[in-house]
């Protein structure tokens, strides 16, 4: 057996004083050998990139590696000085990060920064540089190299700007390469080539990659090895295929017993139910300003949409970004005035209404948000923001309170988060803030606006589960927009696809998934990464092991 | 690109207009003009020659129209107290005004962007405290009694450099540091915080993970982007003190717009006056859009669509 | 895809520790992080100090600030020799210097007040509504922010004060017209900011009013940037009053503004500079005392806008 | 320690040495305006510092001696009165211009035609605007004719007057001549850069009038606006010559001991003006035991004592004492604050009232003023303003009460002040029949002793009813270098040609 490239031993990362705990990262073990990808997956907080970054030697200055030594090229990484890790930065181990929309310097063209590799770590002549990174462009499977080479960042696609800083931690041929949640912000079908491409990476190349992720379906689409990590410390890792599909650690079980299936869980029929919302010939066009030096163009967000929802269903509307569903809800719950069409509740067309018109008719459509941290006013109390919609509709402000109490139970929170402030709440309280708030006006209506997107997967699946009780337990009517595919596979009864502001698909569940008519959903479909891994029942596993230490590695 | 630069023209003339049109009204609304010119020892007999002579019984829509329809032709009127017309007058002076702005301008930024860089770089380190000891001073400390103190200790107990005028280079010494000081807070904050935003942008981590020497990252990467709203406020801030320089220049008597302003104003020397808010607000606008394009040409998210 | 929260940014896992530990409401941690924040509290302190000098002025001297006594004229204060019965000395007419410093106070911070009162109404109302609604209204307003940009402050106060004659009215008025800009421009940049937030547009589909959303959910979300301002624009109000008054053009003797005295003191500059020195740091001060406060409020209401 | 020097004046000058006042070898004088003066051209200004100019580089037809008040000839070596209304004078042979153009009988004529034709818009139409023109009888003889009889015609002849090259005047216009002037007097104007800088150099060739050589190669004038920058380039020794310094400053300039500090009086005198005609409305000032009140209740001494200083004198007559026909004999109120608040007692304001004050110049005089007035119980509400805007409120009547001052040009007569508001005009406060009978009898007699007897009477009224409360004499101080020789004269002029060196 090689020797490892990356051998991390017993790290331990400090936090600041005063934080809710003492260590980012501790105890923490795992080795990379070449060609190897191990992914280390997690929850927010759980410190898998404090542990990429401190292999980088990237910590913010807050942070400091206590104990514990990281082995990479013969040397303890924490032992080295700031220029002499600099030194191994990119040219022995690279990184690639999340972002890719704002990990390249938009000064300069992308040709430029990649080349500055060669000039930072080499002493190739400029002609070769430049070669060579044209090279690498090609490698990374960008299209016409040489006018890439000369584009700005803003001039390129997500996908095309995270194709170049692979091509840029590719440069110098490292032993390392670190990903850090890399195609988290990529659409699915840029997601799967950027998979495809490290993975096609790996066989080119000797490197080993450390793959930071919070998604089960890449570790199952990528991985060789899983690390699993929770509060800063390591609770399992072993093969993928063991992690996976007989996951031992209880935590482990959890997450990935959270993870959506993609079936749906059966439903009493909807026939014969009352159509609740309908909309018909929905037209919204934009037109872009430009600038001084940019000429304004127009977008068509919303061609020609239609579609019925009937009372107690889940439509789903799923689309990557850019397809025009956020345009669609935002005609709905009329932010936007729609350019033509109609949108008929309960027999009215509230499409063209006034806004002195519109105002009854508002709270029959409520929506929930997908920003846990943008959707609630930080100025105000809970029960404020809660008693707010029933107030503007005439209601009586002791009895909205009351019912706000009545809500929280609901939505499982103490009532007496009412008199505090958002700030004071998670994530997740605050999304069943928000849906507490949309249901006290009693509308027919809600629209869940990637209301899970944003959440961990745990809470993902708490957050589902309400919102499905809620559904049920009230009769509404829930449009449910999102670009997971899983999600909307398990919550949704029907489901239309969106493409450049046009419905592409439509149909159930059942159809949609299993017999997509158009080609847009049908790579969309084969886009979704670890189709092949099939969620473990985790309740039929063994039962779990205690927490394990160093044990997956012996 | 053109009819950009058209539309942006347009709107500039358009500032300009309004901006005058207030001025002017603001201006002959108050006070009998014939008295301003007939000055301190004239006697009757020479007011009422005068209001004649210049037509001030006229509706003042009348005098503005008309006061419009040479400015177009690049007439701004003749002063009232020396007899000359009133672009040969600032011509002159303007020289000075904006020796002294450029001066001022490139001290500030001379002095603001290093301070303010080391102290993002550094933040809550001996440099920080400096750069905001700097700044909080410049920003409480009048202009006015700053250059008298200036006076008193470099002048006259030092007898460094000269008290006033505008012969020699020497003599914009003081007036460079008080105007320059005056614009340094902002510039100064803007690229603390510009430095700091920009330090813990993606792209610099990026570029740390490619292993680029410190000196590299900061100038090339973090500097590069951090200077562009710096450079924009410094050109807005130019046009800004070009006007604020009254008091730099009454004090240190540099015969400059300035100066001559504040003259005009207590002679009620209107057309100079009004002349001088146009020039001032042209300046302004100039310098504004100036900036746009310096940032567009610096910024190609911008530049490139 | 905007999913974001799903990375895990060293920063984040440290502003997110905070709460966890012991829920405070927003106003408690405020607090908090004032008490804790040292130019805030100098500040506050140098501000109470003055506005308790304004206050009590009356308490503070037996002097009134008006009396003359031209046989006592700019008598020395104690620490240059003088008597203690005028402590800071005497001005050009015999007046106590001590008495129209305390009782200059007040001028100074009410034209501050009031100037800053009346352009953070102007440029507040224009800056908000421009930023919440956007396209026509915002191109008025930007235009408008221009037009005032354009015109030279210095230049046309002066011009202002010279014709029409320097009261205290028309300084605090002629202040409040040309000062609007700032907070016209911040409050406008952060109302399009809040406007763009998701709890806004929650608010309008809850059926919220359009001044109910603008005065619960738009206002107190800016709030923290028109305070700011209001300082600095207070601060830039008394210094240009007293450059104003400086040039001889500002509130009318003998009305006790400290830029007055040390308008009237630069007569003597250069044989008795403590006559423009006294008053000239007392106004130094008091404008650095409420820009720290600014600071301070700027960093207690945004924790991360300095580190 | 820089602290404390900054706060403790005098000993900031504790290293000061010995200032380089190197100008005794270039024969140069520096000096200072502290106003931009608009034009040089003497007839399109009025600001002092143009009569300055006028006196060292053109030259009049008679002249003043400062020292006797005599009348001498300067460009006419001899003048007679034809009637009332013509004057005939005999011109100097021999003299030429700056620019080589000699002096005749066309130059007179074409100067006073020139500046008494309306539609030329000389500015300052009092000084010229009582001749009517010129005529030209031979080379050297000409005739002034007059609209009417003029008392004071020798006086402004000798003054403001000025007599033009005609050629050049011709072709150059007020524009020209304000940008290169030329004349006959002692000094030639070689450098000029509009309202900022004049360099005067002596004209070899002048024709040596009683003005006499000038004593200095050089005079350098900039405009240094502000007092304390004057002194700091004094110390610097980049001027030689201060002019116009405020009394305080003065005083601590002489108690260093370095410099000659010379103290002259002025003609300028200040006065409170009273709407005692009500032309702004019913106000306290149409009544006289108000007017007394306000007399009574100034300490006008004191003021002199404390602030003016120097020569000033306390005046109880609309003129200046060095004028004539300015009779010194006339009472006013003293000092006495219980007789004014009696009076207003018996005015029917035992409490005091409000009133508006307005001012233009000399602030702290006016807020002296004020705290007297406010310890009778009149309390006066200052509106500081510019000169213009004053004068515009008070020619519309708009003004119940103020504080101006009035130089009179020079002009040692008191027509050229009393004259001037008390005959009806715009500025006419008192609107007294009586008083504008006697002076416009004064003015239109060249009888000295009627004259004289008429003003009396006026200026006896003016005071009985105190229409004004004439104040006090201004002065002028002047603060050069040890070497500089020069003795000012006390009518504010400065002649250059009379400074010299010890």
């Amino acid at each position: 057996m090689t020797d490892p490239i990356l051998s991390i031993r017993n790290l331990t990362v400090d936090l600041p004083k005063g934080g809710d705990r003492p260590h980012a990262v501790e105890g923490l073990s795992l080795e990379i050998m070449p060609k190897e990808i191990v992914c280390i997956v997690g929850e927010s907080g759980s410190g898998k990139s404090i542990t990429a970054f401190t292999t980088m030697g990237l910590l913010p200055k807050a942070l400091v590696p206590s104990s514990g030594e990281i082995t990479f090229d013969g040397r303890d990484l924490l032992k080295l000085t700031p220029a002499e890790h600099s030194k191994l930065r990119g040219r022995r181990m690279a990184m690639i990060f999340q972002e890719p929309m704002s990990a390249l310097n938009p000064c300069y063209t992308v040709g430029n920064q990649i080349e500055e590799m060669f000039e930072q770590h080499t002493s190739l002549p400029a002609a070769e540089r430049r070669a060579r990174t044209i090279r690498l462009l090609d490698e990374v499977k960008l299209p016409d190299p040489e006018r890439i080479y000369s584009s700005y960042p803003h001039q390129l696609s997500g996908g095309q700007r995270q194709r170049i800083v692979i091509a840029m931690a590719l440069a110098l041929d490292p032993a390392l390469l670190i990903a850090d949640e890399p195609t988290t912000a990529l659409d699915l079908s840029t997601q799967a080539q950027i998979l495809h491409l490290l993975k096609e990476l790996r066989e080119k190349h000797s490197a080993g990659i450390m793959f930071v992720t919070h998604d089960f379906d890449v570790v199952a689409e990528i991985a060789d090895r899983v690390v699993v990590m929770q509060h800063g410390r390591i609770v399992e890792q072993g093969s993928a295929e063991e992690v996976l599909n007989r996951p031992r650690h209880p935590y482990t079980r959890l997450l990935i017993d959270a993870v959506p299936r993609r079936t749906r869980v059966a439903r009493d029929s909807l026939e014969g139910s009352a159509e609740m919302l309908r909309v018909a010939g929905l037209e919204k066009t934009y037109h872009v300003k430009g600038s001084m030096f940019r000429p304004g163009r127009t977008v068509h967000a919303c061609k020609d949409v239609g579609f019925a929802v009937r009372r107690g269903e889940t439509l789903g509307i799923v689309g990557e970004s850019g397809s025009g569903k956020s345009t669609l809800v935002k005609c709905l719950i009329r932010l936007e005035d729609p350019d033509a069409g109609q949108v008929w509740v309960e027999g009215e067309d509230i499409a063209a209404y006034s806004r002195r018109a519109l105002h009854p008719y508002r709270k029959m459509i409520q929506i929930v948000f997908q920003d846990p941290y943008g959707s609630l006013n930080p100025r105000r109390t809970i029960g404020d923001q809660l008693v707010e919609g029933p107030v503007n509709f005439g209601g009586d402000r002791a009895e909205a309170m009351a019912r706000a109490r009545e809500l929280m139970k609901i939505v499982r929170l103490d009532p007496d988060a009412l008199n505090r402030y958002p700030n004071q709440f998670s994530g997740g309280q605050r999304q069943r803030i928000c849906i507490a708030r949309a249901l006290m006006v009693e509308p027919k209506v809600l629209i869940a606006d990637e209301a899970v997107s944003a959440l961990d997967v745990s809470v993902q699946k708490e957050v589902l589960k309400l919102l499905n009780e809620i559904r049920d337990r009230m009769g509404l009517t829930v449009l449910f927009i999102t670009h997971d595919l899983r999600v909307a596979a398990q919550v949704c009864d029907n489901l239309i696809v969106m493409q450049q502001g046009e419905i592409v698909e439509r149909g159930s569940v059942d159809q949609v998934f299993g017999t997509p008519s158009h080609a847009y959903t049908q790579k969309l479909l084969a886009a979704q990464p670890g189709q092949d891994w099939e969620v473990p029942d985790v309740s039929k596993l063994p039962p779990a092991t205690g927490v394990m230490g160093m044990g997956g590695l012996a | 690109m053109l009819l950009y630069i058209l539309k942006r023209l347009g709107l500039a003339v358009l500032v300009a207009l309004t901006v005058s049109a207030l001025s002017f009204s603001l201006l002959f609304m108050a006070g009998d003009p014939a008295i301003s010119i007939a000055g301190e020892n004239a006697a009757a007999e020479d007011i009422a020659a005068i209001t004649e002579r210049y037509g001030f019984d006229r509706p003042v829509l009348v005098q503005y129209a008309d006061w419009l329809v040479s400015a177009a032709r690049g007439d701004l009127g003749r002063s009232w107290y020396f007899d000359l017309p009133t672009t040969e007058i600032i011509g002159d002076r303007l020289g000075v005004t904006m020796t002294l702005g450029l001066l001022a301008i490139c001290f500030a930024l001379l002095l603001a962007i290093p301070m303010g860089v080391a102290a993002a770089v550094k933040p809550n380190s001996l440099i920080d405290r400096a750069a905001l000891f700097i700044s909080v001073v410049g920003q409480a400390i009048p202009s006015f009694w700053f250059g008298l103190i200036l006076i008193v200790v470099f002048s006259i107990k030092l007898g460094l450099v000269p008290a006033s005028g505008s012969s020699s280079w020497k003599h914009f010494i003081l007036p460079t540091v008080v105007l320059g000081y005056y614009a340094t807070p902002a510039i100064m904050r803007l690229t603390r915080a510009g430095m700091l935003e920009v330090l813990s942008a993606d792209y610099i981590r990026t570029a740390r993970a490619k292993g680029l020497a410190p000196r590299k990252v900061l100038f090339k990467h973090a500097l590069r982007n951090a200077i562009i709203p710096v450079i924009s406020l410094a050109a807005v801030q130019m046009g800004f003190m070009l006007g604020g320089s009254i008091v730099v220049e009454s004090i240190f008597a540099l015969h400059g717009a300035g100066y001559l302003a504040w003259e005009s104003i207590s002679r009620n020397d209107l057309p100079v006056m009004q002349a001088l808010i146009l020039v001032f607000s042209m300046f302004y606008i100039l310098f504004t859009f100036l900036a746009d394009v310096l940032n567009a040409w610096m910024d190609p998210r911008l530049r490139v669509g | 895809m905007t999913d974001t929260t799903a990375s895990e940014s060293p920063a984040m896992t440290l502003s997110k520790a905070a709460p966890k530990e012991a829920p405070l409401s927003p106003r408690q941690a405020m607090v908090r992080r004032a008490l804790r924040h040292r130019g805030l509290i100098f500040g506050a302190l140098v501000m109470g100090i003055v506005i308790f000098i304004a206050l009590c002025a009356p308490l503070l001297t037996q002097y009134s600030p008006y009396d003359q006594d031209l046989l006592a004229r700019m008598k020395p204060p104690v620490f240059l020799g003088g008597e203690p019965a005028h402590w800071l000395g005497t001005d050009a007419l015999g007046r106590d210097f001590w008495a129209r410093l305390a009782y200059g106070a007040r001028i100074s911070l009410m034209i501050g007040l009031l100037a800053a009162t009346i352009s953070a109404v102007i440029g507040s109302v224009l800056g908000i509504l421009a930023g919440y609604f956007g396209g026509r209204v915002d191109m008025a307003v930007t235009f408008l922010i221009n037009v005032r940009l354009a015109m030279p402050v210095v230049l046309v106060a002066l011009a202002v004060v010279a014709l029409f004659g320097g009261s205290l009215m028309v300084v605090v008025s002629v202040l409040g017209l040309l000062l609007w800009d700032r907070f016209a421009v911040v409050l406008r940049a952060a109302t399009m900011q809040v406007r763009k937030l998701e709890y806004v547009a929650a608010a309008e589909v809850l059926g919220a009013s359009l001044p109910r959303v603008l005065w619960k959910d738009i206002l107190p979300n800016v709030m923290n940037h028109l305070i700011v301002i209001f300082t600095l624009e207070m601060a830039h109000a008394i210094i240009l009053e007293a450059a104003l008054s400086f040039l001889g053009l500002g509130v009318q003797p003998p009305t006790p503004s400290w830029g007055l005295m040390i308008s009237e003191g630069k007569e003597m500059l250069l044989f008795e500079p403590w006559l423009i020195t006294i008053p000239g740091v007392a106004l130094f001060f008091l404008v650095l005392s409420i820009n720290m406060l600014g600071d301070g409020i700027r960093d207690v209401t945004a924790p991360e806008g300095r580190n | 320690m820089i602290i404390r020097n900054l706060l403790a004046g005098t000993a900031l000058f504790a290293s000061v040495s010995a200032p380089a006042f190197a100008d005794k070898a270039s024969d140069t004088v520096n000096m200072a305006f502290n106003k931009e003066l608009e034009t040089a051209d003497v007839y399109f200004n009025t600001a002092r510092e143009g009569l300055l100019l006028n006196h060292s580089v053109w030259d009049g037809l008679l002249y003043r001696d400062p020292d006797t008040g005599e009348y001498k000839g300067n460009l006419a070596t001899e003048w007679t009165w034809i009637d009332d209304v013509t004057l005939e004078l005999k011109l100097r042979e021999g003299v030429t211009f700056h620019n080589g153009e000699p002096f005749n009988a066309d130059d007179v004529v074409f100067t006073v035609n020139y500046v008494t034709n309306p539609d030329n818009g000389v500015k300052n139409m009092a000084n010229v605007g009582w001749m009517d023109h010129a005529e030209k009888v031979d080379d050297l003889t000409v005739r002034i004719i007059l609209k009417a009889p003029f008392p004071a015609a020798e006086e402004f002849l000798a003054g403001p007057v000025a007599m033009y090259p005609d050629q050049y005047y011709a072709e150059a216009g007020p524009t020209g001549m304000g940008l290169q002037p030329v004349g006959t007097g002692p000094f030639k104007v070689t450098e000029l850069e509009p309202g900022k800088h004049f360099v005067l150099e002596r004209f070899e060739d002048y024709f040596g009038g009683p003005k006499g050589k000038a004593g200095v190669a050089k005079v350098d004038i900039r405009t240094v606006p502000d007092t304390n920058t004057q002194i700091a380039e004094f110390f610097n020794g980049t001027l030689d010559f201060l002019w116009n310094m405020p009394a305080d400053q003065t005083e601590k300039l002489d108690a260093m001991g370095k410099y000659q500090v010379v103290n002259a009086p002025a003609m300028r005198i200040g006065y409170i003006a009273m709407d005692a005609a009500g032309r702004a409305g019913e106000s306290p000032m149409t009544n006289q035991k108000v007017r007394e009140a306000v007399y009574h209740a100034i300490d006008r001494q004191g003021i002199v004592d404390a602030l003016v200083k120097g020569s000033s004198i306390v005046v109880d007559t609309a003129c200046s004492p060095a004028q004539f026909a300015c009779d010194q004999s006339v009472e006013g109120y003293a000092y006495d604050p219980e007789k004014a608040k009696a009076l207003l007692a018996e005015a029917g304001y035992p409490d005091g009232f409000d009133i508006d004050f307005y001012a233009y110049r000399d602030r702290p005089y006016a807020e002296a003023i004020m705290g007297f007035l406010g310890k009778v119980g009149i309390n006066a509400n200052l509106n500081y303003m510019q000169y213009s805007a004053l004068r515009e409120k008070h020619r519309k009547g708009e003004v119940p009460m103020t504080f101006l001052t009035w130089g009179s040009n020079s002009v040692a007569d008191a027509s050229a002040i009393t004259s001037e508001f008390f005959t009806g005009g715009p500025q006419d406060d008192a609107r007294d029949q009586e008083v504008i009978d006697w002076i416009e009898s004064a003015d239109s007699t060249n009888d000295k002793e009627e004259r004289k007897a008429l003003y009396s009477q006026a200026l006896q009224k003016i005071t009985k009813e105190a229409y004004w409360v004439p104040l006090w004499t201004y002065n002028v101080n002047y603060v050069m270098s040890p070497e500089m020789a020069f003795s000012p004269t006390d009518d504010e002029l400065v002649r250059f040609f009379s400074f010299g060196w010890k």
